[in-house]
């Protein structure tokens, strides 16, 4: 399982190293919706400090969606996802592969838009532990939310305009709880940081049995 | 005053609303069975629910 | 010599993987409902840190003991409203709330709602500290609460306005002052 | 060449005697309750019941929004449970002996899932709308972000994003099972919506209704029988519309499949026409 999890996971890897749609397309994006948000609250910039944490997580989201049409275009061409079935995968480990594979590639994204969070809106980290391990969780649910729904979506015409409207909503706890956690990290706010980073903690876990759950289903015959 | 003007217009928007499903349904339902010439052979609820198997 | 023998349809059909499957169902299920215990349990442990953690406002006593903390930061306030303390003068509204037996001087300056009016009702109030020397009904304080906006949070008892109402409206809420070491003035 | 002529389905529809094609004598029996009880409870909500001693006539509010939630908490259960049932149903698909009867009810079931959780879109709607009329003449606003209010939108979005899935065109058995799985996603957040207002600090009231035996009431005599009197007004309802749509959704699988026939047969002309 875990082999086939990591066979999967690698595949995914080594087309994005050859495509490098992430390096070159999403983080472009991302970046880009920071520098927009910088543009509009130009007029008040302390705005711009106070909403960094929501405005990472909401930028982050938005490269999750991407990446989750990414994840599954690559799969719907030729029909890929047969094609790994038939070769004795597990759907659950075709899952967790593809997921595991998003995650890093969001984590990418993330190290990218902090990165550019401490550039533009010139904010202070006060505390690193709090922002990795908040981040971490964060996308690794998003990255387990996007895989899910990109499975469910896959192949059908109107999926672009589709995943979007299905997976910002299920996204919506992680998207309040990682805001909390960031605006505690840096210093905007003097909210317990750790109960909310427990919170995406439980919301990771239940995706994590939805998924279990859901691989059968999903990818047995769909 | 404006108890009376929200009090109302929540209970008509409710009222509207649930209506306006209700007709769109029953009138779905009647040009869908127009179409497929169910008509002749009674409402729906009485025709077989004969899904066909696949394969 | 073929062999005659019946198979499991699984095992005729070849799929590796289907018997593999079959055969971890079990330890699948046994997974799973590991995965549900630790779901139920980080899921409580959770909500009960979270339950005191201020999503959407602080309680009057809370606001005060958190002072230093909050600084000059907005956040949102909650008391009930001390009927004798409210006082107009021009647009601004000054009143008393309580929780806890904790008193909040609050200016505030825009219309309240309606439900204002009703004594001893709870509101949410939107602002921050701000030093000066007042008095409440609890003694001395040296913040006042500046508002700019004000929700009144209704509670989630009903009861017929025409109804033989037992002692003046003024009366606070059974139990609500009863642990309080000071006496709320009356209308 | 012997025209025969097209039948007027029209024509046969009227002779059926039916004002609906989805009605039968139950629906039409429980449609005319259904719209009784509507006019009581008018009665009952606007004039009989009491204006509220804190909030007056506002409250009458609650007899609206108070049912629409619980019929909508109703519509998005039975659709989980539905779901269930159709992955239940179809899953294990090794093997013959399931086959016909078992896909026979799986469709069944992804019709009751389709129809509940239209219901309870609609009536989460309703209850915004009217939470949020509510909302202005007693809290003074609109609309706040607290944690009620925050995770009823969410529902109400998500259950959108349901029906879009659903609606998208696919093998209906791929159709039913991925929406299926959609669902239950999707019910995790009811508890959350529910329990959001003892979990979190909100501006939301807590619940006025205590269902544990034993519990005290918060909701005065006349009050309390108008609101579920008033429940038991929008359950008949949405049974009623219900039952319709469920009906409505079959004819449109049949719709589907004669479309498809059609098509075929067009194809098969064209062949034996080039031949």
């Amino acid at each position: 399982m875990w082999r086939e999890i990591w066979l999967v996971c690698r595949k995914d890897m080594i087309i994005e190293w050859r495509a490098r749609v992430t390096l070159v397309q999403i983080v472009p994006t991302v970046l880009l919706v920071l520098v927009v948000f910088a543009f509009a609250l130009d007029a008040n910039p302390s705005l711009l400090g106070a909403g960094a944490g929501g405005l990472f997580w909401v930028a982050v989201l938005f490269g999750a969606v991407l990446g989750a049409k990414r994840s599954f275009d690559i799969e719907a061409e030729g029909g890929n996802l047969d094609a790994l079935r038939l070769g004795g995968l597990v759907p659950a480990a075709i899952l967790w592969g593809k997921a595991a594979a998003l995650a890093l590639q969001l984590v990418l994204v993330g190290v990218f838009a902090a990165a550019g969070l401490l550039v533009l809106y010139s904010v202070t980290v006060h505390d690193w532990l709090l922002i990795v391990v908040a981040g971490l969780c964060g996308m690794a649910a998003f990255a387990i939310c996007g895989t899910l729904y990109g499975a469910m979506t896959v192949g059908l015409r109107s999926a672009d305009t589709l995943l979007p409207l299905l997976l910002i909503p299920v996204a919506a706890p992680v998207l309040l709880a990682g805001t909390r956690a960031f605006d505690v990290a840096l210093g905007t706010s003097a909210d317990q940081g750790w109960s909310w980073t427990a919170l995406l903690a439980v919301v990771l876990v239940t995706y994590v049995a939805v998924g279990w759950a859901a691989a059968g289903p999903l990818l047995e015959d769909a | 005053m404006t108890h009376a003007a929200n009090v109302f217009s929540g209970y008509v928007l409710a009222a509207v609303a649930t209506a306006a499903y209700v007709v769109w349904v029953i009138r779905r339902g009647r040009t869908l069975g127009r179409h497929l010439g169910i008509g002749a052979r009674g409402p729906v609820s009485d025709v077989a629910d004969e899904s066909r198997p696949r394969d | 010599m073929t062999d005659l023998s019946p198979r499991h349809p699984l095992e005729a059909s070849g799929d590796r993987a289907a018997v593999r499957r079959q055969m971890g169902r079990r330890r699948k299920a046994v997974i799973g409902a590991f995965v549900l215990l630790l779901l139920i349990a980080g899921g409580a442990a959770t909500i009960a840190g979270l339950r005191n953690a201020t999503l959407f406002f602080r309680n009057a006593d809370e606001a005060i003991a958190e002072r230093v903390e909050l600084g000059d930061r907005r956040f949102r306030l909650q008391g009930r409203v001390v009927p004798a303390s409210v006082a107009v003068d021009g647009g601004v509204t000054t009143f008393e709330v309580i929780h806890n037996c904790a008193s909040v001087a609050v200016r505030h300056s825009v219309d309240p709602p309606d439900l204002f009016e009703s004594p001893w009702i709870p509101v949410v109030l939107e602002g921050r500290w701000v030093p000066g020397e007042v008095v409440t009904v609890a003694g001395r304080d040296t913040h006042f609460f500046s508002s700019d906006n004000m929700l009144v949070k209704h509670t989630n008892e009903y009861a017929a306005a025409n109804a033989d109402r037992i002692g003046d409206p003024d009366e606070p809420p059974e139990g609500f002052l009863d642990d309080c070491p000071f006496e709320v003035p009356r209308l | 060449m012997i025209e025969t002529p097209e039948p007027d389905l029209r024509e046969q529809a009227q002779r059926a005697g039916s004002l609906s094609m989805t009605g039968s004598v139950a629906t039409r029996v429980l449609g005319v309750v259904a719209i009784a009880a509507v006019g009581v409870m008018a009665l009952l909500a606007l004039w009989i019941s009491p204006a509220d001693a804190v909030q007056g006539d506002a409250v009458r509010l609650m007899y609206v929004h108070v049912p629409s939630i619980w019929v909508a908490y109703g519509g998005f259960v039975l659709t989980a449970f539905a779901s269930a049932r159709v992955l239940w149903r179809t899953r294990s698909g090794v093997g013959g002996t399931y086959g016909v009867i078992a896909d026979r009810q799986a469709r069944r079931w992804d019709r009751v899932a389709g129809a509940a959780a239209e219901l309870g879109v609609l009536f989460t709607a309703l209850t915004l709308v009217t939470g949020s009329l509510w909302g202005k003449v007693t809290w003074g606003t609109y609309w706040q972000w607290d944690a009620r209010l925050t995770t009823t939108v969410l529902l109400f979005v998500t259950y959108l994003g349901y029906l879009a899935l659903r609606r998208l065109p696919a093998e209906s058995r791929a159709r039913a099972r991925r929406s299926a799985v959609m669902a239950l996603i999707a019910v995790v957040n009811l508890p959350i919506v529910h329990y959001s207002v003892d979990w979190w600090r909100t501006l939301h009231q807590e619940a006025s209704l205590n269902l544990e035996p034993g519990g005290d009431r918060n909701i005065t005599g006349e009050m309390y029988w108008t609101l579920l009197y008033s429940w038991a007004t929008f359950t008949v309802v949405a049974l009623w519309i219900g039952i319709h749509r469920y009906r409505v959704l079959r004819l449109e699988e049949l719709a589907e499949e004669a479309s498809l026939e059609e098509l075929l047969a067009q194809r098969r002309d064209e062949q034996a026409a080039g031949r």
